[in-house]
């Protein structure tokens, strides 16, 4: 919980204070863990003091918020879907305070909404693993069948369609977010289906897509961050989700005092989103295929492919 | 989705059914010395940290499965001091230590590995996996039995070692008269308490295999919460199995195959929710034709 | 002769409760030593410290002219002390054989020998004359069985000292008469026995010595040879006991007329077959049979608690036939349980809470669903008074009574319902002399008043003090109806066992 | 009743599991290197330290208090019922919908719901209580398992047919329920709400009817001797039906009661996470099924559990450490330090010297 910002007060008596609230514990969430990278890394390039306070269960979130308000945070940083009621209430009652929330849009005038168009870099991976599959079927282990998750399917199904109308594509969902065992055995039955690539978008349970990978040789990518490096041979793409980016954005802004409120996506263009790939002698993908993915981003940041938003 | 059973699957429940087994293995013989123990999910919990634990500090696969067995151990006989000496509510000790096992583990997680969430090290070894000489090269079985950490041979065997224990040995017999009846056991002088000890001790065993199976054989890491309710699956096969070791390799088994079913029935036609629901489904199901209560009767009434 | 077992002023008090009160008793060997009381009087207590299952408050036990400190049952057992309860420690679910080397069972190596057991066992019936079946389960076994069952653990142990807590309550006459000369053989081979009874005749033939206890305290110890039934009852109650006495008088109008009752068993063997009989306003009716043949049936299915297959049960002109328990108790019936505990009490709750069961519906004690608790407090408190039933507080939980007091808490319970039908089953079983004769005595009085009464007992001279009718049970049939004071007990035996009346 | 001498000897048993639970913990603590009484300190300002702190133990309880009076009510009867956090959870789903979409004013929504909470945790519990009286189904499994399904079915509710279409619509939720429809809070700017109200109002009406009624007075036998019971008349089934009815009724009047006063719609997972069923069940258990001592336990608990967020907060204790503290004070509540244990240790003493 200690900050950088912490060991500066000394010598600025008003040093400004930013509090990230995140809605669950950080623990096994790469997402969140990011994203207090970020808040940490921008609280010490501008000299803030900066805390961060982990949310036990949904109750606690509003709880938190308050606290964050009685203790006179200035900026107070929240994220998902969890966090988006208890900050309309909190936000809504102390008009003053500024707040940020990622990953889910608040529609009052003193908070920033930071969403990700997450379905862009699905749509990469789907459109990467389309075009270097050899066996025509490719797979995905979700952690849980919820609407959000169809971010990361509907796009990934986009991109593979949009390159590769023959490949079939297998999904199953864990279930938990924290179960890398039964991920694991979820990707060995897709490969025993056939596939040859099985993207990983269980959370934890990615870990376990990983091991099956390596102990089968197929191929799999990860979430969030770049996992490539974990296991270059097996682990050849990452679609990425740049938290701590934002986190990074909304913070110089308000130091800035460019803060403004409403909606703001962030996708390729934006680079809250991306894909990375394993770039020497990447075992799954062709440079052609490479070529052509690079291709795809930029026309997808360029407006000529549009990738549906499955939950508008 | 043309063939929804076949070699694999098979593997893959063996695999995924270990951990349960050895769990409600140990929950049976609690239950038999008139513990209920809602505690396994914590006990499998500490298992499969400590199995990561071991091997990262001993570097010894090994030693590490034994450092798993002494931590869940040394869980256990706080569990056991609690019930049995100054006789605290079985279950609440039981939920306590699930608790315990949860913030221990995770607090453990950062303060020695430095991160959160998971440990994850790809050059960490996992448990070898073996084949039987003879058994592997018999043509459809041999690929069924084969391909597997000692650990799952040795659950499969453990059903069998405790049935002729519990059935055939005079310290069995001791053991299953302590379940039947506290009052009779302690009336011919049988040392009940040691009895419960030894029970709550080697279902510590018991559930530190079962974690080890889970961190070092199924996969090899250790993430927070990695069990994800698997502790009271086996409570619920140990209830439907009575205590008996048969029966809770029957019921496990069971389980094992249900919950692979669903995972291969899922995107078929039934949304993903009630496929995820065929396991329980069924298991509740089964109770209809499983219905002497001996044991469970054990369970309800010592939680009074 | 040698005493083998002593106790010096040992005492045990529960909380301010002094349960014995210095007493000093001693076993010799060979000798069988009756300990009589009242119920309560603290001879269960005594026995419990010296098993080692109670440790005494102060006082030493002596053994062999040793001072012993039991921590535990198994001390005691190693010593050879073995005791047999009131209530069985058997584990139904197990065989003969497997009861009885539980604790102390023949291995090779960690291998439990059952083979060996069952010959153990054999050899051990043999010895003694006590015959069992080593592979029957204890589940089917009778009563009688269970409880010479319960001796051969004891032997098996290895026990020169066997403490038998009242053996005699659940048993047929048949299978008592059988204890006794068990008993008698068992002394003459050494044996030392403490027999608790609360039945003098049984006193009197079998024991050497008599230790009397009233109020945790010994008010005197005798030798058989030199006393009476009279003088020992004198030395329990502390007064002269004064008999009951029955009047003659015409019964009146069938009350409960049962009409060829039959229950099917499990395996399709019939319970009950054909049983017609009234039981008449102002009459007392015995049921008598050795237990098993299918009493227990027929007081369930008159009570609600079974249901009937073929015939009807009229109670006071209404079909009550399969009726649910509360209809039948509103239409007219009490019922004292054979079984105190599994039917007639729940132990965990008060004193107060068992004696309301099946009162608190009537009239006067509810409004609008709730409770009257004072004048409920009241009624319990004169039962409590009435029956000299010995606690505290009429919050005090049940299973602090004494077995004797239980069963005339239950008495009074029923007894009070007030009902023109009531049907005592074993309603003395395991009950002090006097007790025993309060209860009788409210039982003739309930017929005095033009009430009808159904009397189930496995006691014989209770049957023929109280009936004016007796009907003998065999194997689910009436067998045999006589007119109370025709027959001896020896023609009524012979019924029950299944011979044709003389 | 009239003994208060039992009552007196009921209260130094918790009091001296307490203190030593309190010790373990300062031993946890000093581990992290911490100030242990500033790290209790925290702790009881997090639970009890102001007035809005005291508001969020409350709030926090509410629904463990209804959960856990279900639980002690199947518990006199003699049931298991461990499916309290299905009946939970459907009660919340049904409650939600309920005021969602049926017509009327915001009261008749709110009574409404609260009706709709308290059925459909019922039937859900009752269903158990059927299969197992008529088919012997084991209680104790049925609702273990039932859990997983409730918890499925309401997901899928929830992210299928009626899920959330405003906002981003990502998420596993229904729409917000409308304003008039909330259970009101009952200090402004504090998130206490009616809900605690009725937990109270709840407990009292449970322990008159355990104490005064006829009904208690049957559940109490059922529940002590079943066989007794029958002898005496009482209805088994009738009755155990109705306990069960009773029992995750209450449960699900738990999970309309959080989702009407604090979420005001239902989102998946936000009654299973913070684990309210097990707490309540542990509850049930230290009170011994009494109801008035359940919602003692159950405010004790939810102290324990905000009071460790408070610490969490305001020290450098873990998150995870506080977890742990809870664990060791709880293990400790449960402890039953009973008068034998230690006159037996008494008597062994003297044993001992006296060889
Ligand atoms: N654990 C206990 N706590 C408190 N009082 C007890 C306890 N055990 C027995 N008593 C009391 O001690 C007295 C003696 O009981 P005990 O069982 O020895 O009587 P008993 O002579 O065997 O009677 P019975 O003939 O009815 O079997 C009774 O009044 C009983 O209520
Ligand atoms: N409150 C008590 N007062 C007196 N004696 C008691 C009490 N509780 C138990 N005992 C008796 O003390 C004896 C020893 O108790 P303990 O619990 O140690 O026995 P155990 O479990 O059979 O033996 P071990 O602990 O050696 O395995 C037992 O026989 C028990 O019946
Ligand atoms: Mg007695
Ligand atoms: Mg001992």
């Amino acid at each position: 919980n200690d900050t950088k910002g912490r060991e500066s007060a000394a010598d600025d008596t008003k040093q400004k204070r930013v509090a990230l609230i995140t809605p669950e514990k950080i623990g096994v969430n790469p997402f969140f863990q990011i994203m207090d990278e970020g808040a940490k890394q921008a609280a010490s390039t501008y000299k803030l003091e900066q805390k961060t306070l982990e949310s036990a269960d949904p109750n606690a979130i509003e709880e938190n918020l308050r606290v964050a308000v009685a203790e006179n945070y200035d900026l107070i940083i929240t994220s998902s879907f969890q966090s988006a009621d208890a900050l309309k209430k909190v936000a809504a009652e102390n008009p003053d305070k500024k707040f940020v929330i990622i990953d889910d849009v608040v529609d009052l005038p003193n908070v920033r909404s930071a969403v990700f168009r997450e379905q862009e870099a699905a749509y990469l991976l789907g459109a990467a693993a389309g075009l270097s599959t050899k066996s025509n079927t490719v797979g995905m282990v979700v952690a849980m069948d919820i609407p959000l998750m169809k971010k990361w399917t509907s796009g990934f199904e986009q991109g593979l369609k949009a390159v590769n109308p023959k490949a079939s594509f297998l999904v199953n969902y864990v279930g938990s977010f924290t179960d890398p065992a039964k991920a694991k055995e979820m990707a060995l039955v897709q490969y025993s289906k056939g596939a040859d690539f099985v993207a990983g978008a269980s959370a934890v349970g990615d870990l376990g897509v990983f091991e099956a990978a390596k102990e089968k040789g197929f191929f799999t990518s990860g979430q969030d961050i770049d996992r490539t490096a974990i296991d270059p041979k097996h682990i050849v793409m990452s679609q990425l989700k740049s938290a701590n980016h934002v986190v990074i954005d909304s913070i110089k802004q308000w130091v800035e005092g460019s803060f403004t409120p409403g909606v703001h996506e962030y996708g390729l263009k934006e680079d809250g989103v991306g894909l990375t790939y394993v770039t020497d002698n990447n075992p799954f993908m062709t440079q052609a295929a490479i070529e052509k993915v690079s291709q795809i981003r930029s026309d997808i940041i360029s407006g000529k492919i549009t990738v549906v938003n499955p939950l508008k | 989705m043309n063939q929804i059973i076949d070699i694999s699957l098979l593997n893959s429940i063996i695999r995924m059914v270990t951990p349960i087994l050895l769990a409600a293995l140990g929950g049976a013989l609690c239950a038999r010395a008139g513990l209920f123990n809602v505690g396994l999910e914590g006990m499998i919990l500490v298992g499969a940290f400590g199995a990561v634990l071991g091997n990262y500090l001993l570097g010894n696969l090994g030693l590490a499965v034994l450092f798993a067995v002494g931590c869940v151990l040394i869980f256990s006989l706080l569990y056991g001091y609690f019930t049995i000496h100054l006789k605290a509510n079985v279950i609440v000790v039981g939920i306590a230590i699930n608790f315990l096992a949860m913030g221990l583990t995770t607090f453990l997680l950062s303060a020695i590995f430095h991160v959160k969430g998971a440990y994850y090290n790809k050059d960490m070894e996992g448990l070898p996996l073996w084949n039987i000489p003879i058994l592997s090269k018999i043509p459809v079985l041999g690929e069924v039995l084969s391909g597997y950490s000692p650990i799952v041979f040795s659950a499969f065997l453990l059903v069998i070692v405790l049935h002729l224990f519990l059935y055939r040995t005079v310290a069995g017999f001791r053991f299953s008269s302590v379940g039947q009846s506290l009052i009779v056991a302690q009336s011919t002088g049988i040392k009940v308490r040691r009895y419960q000890y030894a029970a709550v001790l080697t279902c510590g065993v018991l559930c530190g295999l079962a974690g080890a199976q889970l961190s070092l054989g199924q996969v090899t890491m250790f993430a927070e919460g990695m069990t994800s309710g698997r502790g009271f699956i086996a409570l619920v096969a140990m209830m439907l199995g009575q205590a008996n070791p048969l029966g809770i390799m029957g019921s496990s088994l069971l389980f094992g195959l249900m919950d692979a079913l669903s995972v291969r029935m899922q995107g078929l036609w039934l949304p993903t929710p009630f496929t995820m629901m065929l396991p329980y489904a069924v298991t509740i199901a089964a109770m209809f034709f499983f219905k002497d209560k001996s044991y469970l009767h054990g369970g309800s009434s010592s939680s009074r | 002769m040698t005493t083998v077992l002593e106790t010096r002023q040992i005492t045990k008090i529960y909380g301010d409760f002094t349960a014995n009160d210095g007493i000093d008793f001693s076993l010799r060997k060979g000798e069988i030593h009756a300990i009589v009381g009242e119920n309560g009087a603290g001879k269960t207590t005594l026995m419990r410290m010296l098993y080692g299952m109670e440790s005494p408050t102060s006082g030493d036990i002596v053994r062999h002219g040793e001072v012993k400190r039991y921590q535990s049952p198994s001390d005691a057992i190693r010593n050879g002390v073995g005791m047999v309860f009131q209530h069985f420690m058997l584990i139904p679910s197990y065989t003969v054989a497997e009861n009885i080397v539980i604790g102390n069972e023949p291995a090779r190596g960690i291998w439990f020998d059952r083979r060996l057991a069952a010959r153990r066992i054999k050899a051990l019936c043999d010895t003694y004359q006590l015959h069992v079946d080593p592979e029957q389960k204890v589940s089917e076994c009778s009563l009688g069985i269970r409880q010479r069952i319960e001796i051969l653990k004891v032997l098996y142990n290895g026990a020169d000292i066997i403490i038998l807590d009242e053996p005699t309550a659940v048993l047929t006459p048949l299978e008592v008469k059988e204890l006794l000369v068990t008993m008698k053989r068992l002394a003459k081979q050494g044996k030392s026995m403490i027999l608790i009874t609360h039945k003098l005749h049984e006193v009197m033939e079998v024991a050497d010595r008599i230790t009397v206890l009233r109020g945790g305290k010994v008010t005197g110890v005798l030798a058989a040879s030199s006393t009476s039934t009279a003088e020992i009852s004198r030395l329990m109650v502390g007064r002269e006991l004064e008999g009951v006495t029955r009047q003659d008088h015409a019964a009146g109008e069938p009350v409960l007329r049962v009409r060829s009752l039959g229950v099917e068993g499990a395996n399709g063997k019939a319970l009950l077959k054909n049983i017609t009989f009234d039981v008449c306003a102002g009459e007392i009716v015995g049921v008598a049979g050795v237990s098993g043949n299918g009493q227990s049936e027929l007081v369930q299915v008159l009570n609600g608690l079974m249901k009937a297959d073929q015939g009807r049960v009229l109670l006071g002109g209404t079909d009550v036939t399969n009726l649910s328990v509360r209809r039948i108790r509103a239409a007219g019936l009490a019922h004292i349980p054979e079984d105190r505990y599994l039917w007639g009490a729940s132990k965990d709750a008060s004193i107060k809470e068992n004696a309301m069961m099946g009162h608190y519906r009537k009239e006067g004690y509810h409004r609008l669903g709730w409770l009257k608790h004072r004048k409920l407090n009241r009624l319990v408190s004169g039962w409590v008074e009435s029956f000299a039933v010995k606690t505290t507080s009429i919050y005090e939980q049940a299973q602090h009574l004494s077995g004797g007091n239980l069963q005339k808490l239950i008495s009074a319970r029923e007894l009070g319902q007030e009902t023109e039908c009531l049907i005592a089953a074993e309603p003395t079983r395991g009950v002090d002399l006097g007790a025993m004769e309060l209860i009788h005595r409210q039982l003739l009085k309930k017929r005095e008043r033009g009430e009808a009464v159904l009397v189930i007992s496995s006691e014989l001279s209770e049957i023929m003090t109280l009936s004016d009718r007796i009907l003998v049970m065999f194997e689910g049939e009436i067998v045999g109806e006589i007119r109370g004071g025709s027959v001896t007990e020896e023609e009524i035996g012979l019924l029950m066992a299944g011979g044709e009346r003389a | 009743m009239k003994n208060w001498k039992p009552l007196l000897h009921s209260m130094i048993q918790p009091i001296v599991a307490m203190l030593c639970g309190i010790a373990a913990g300062a031993i946890v603590i000093s581990f992290t290197g911490e100030s242990i009484m500033e790290a209790y300190q925290e702790l009881w300002r997090g639970a009890f330290g102001s007035l809005y702190f005291i508001s969020s133990t409350l709030t926090r309880a509410t629904p463990i208090i209804l959960c856990g009076l279900g639980i002690a009510f199947a518990f006199r009867t003699g049931l298991f019922n461990m499916g309290a956090e299905g009946q939970m959870v459907l009660g919340g789903l049904a409650a939600a919908l309920t005021a969602l979409y049926i017509p009327g004013s915001g009261w008749v929504k709110l009574a409404v719901a609260l009706c709709a909470g308290f059925a459909a945790g019922g039937l859900w519990s009752v269903l158990a209580a059927w299969m197992d009286m008529k088919y012997k189904v084991n209680l104790l499994i049925s609702t273990l398992l039932m859990n997983y399904i409730a918890t499925l079915f309401a997901g899928y509710i929830v992210s299928g047919p009626f899920k959330d279409t405003s906002g981003s619509a990502g998420l596993s939720q229904t729409s917000m329920i409308v304003q008039g429809a909330w259970l009101p809070k009952l200090v402004d700017g504090m998130s206490v709400h009616a809900g605690f109200l009725l937990a109270a109002g709840l407990t009292i009406c449970s322990v008159l009817l355990f104490r005064y009624t006829i009904i208690g007075y049957e559940v109490k036998m059922l529940g002590q001797n079943p066989s007794f019971a029958l002898y005496g008349g009482i209805n088994r089934l009738k009755l155990m039906l109705f306990s069960m009815l009773a029992s995750g009724g209450l449960a699900g009047l738990a999970g309309g009661v959080e989702v009407l006063g604090m979420q005001y719609r239902f989102v998946d997972g936000a009654l299973t996470m913070p684990g309210y069923a097990w707490t309540a069940l542990m509850a049930a258990l230290l009170a011994n099924a009494h109801p008035a001592g359940t919602a003692v336990c159950s405010v004790l608990l939810a102290a324990l559990q905000t009071g460790a967020a408070g610490m969490e907060r305001n020290t450098n204790i873990p998150v995870e450490l506080s977890t742990v503290i809870q664990a060791v004070l709880i293990l400790f509540i449960s402890v039953k330090f009973s008068y034998s244990f230690m006159r037996r240790r008494k008597v062994r003493g003297k044993y001992e010297s006296n060889h």
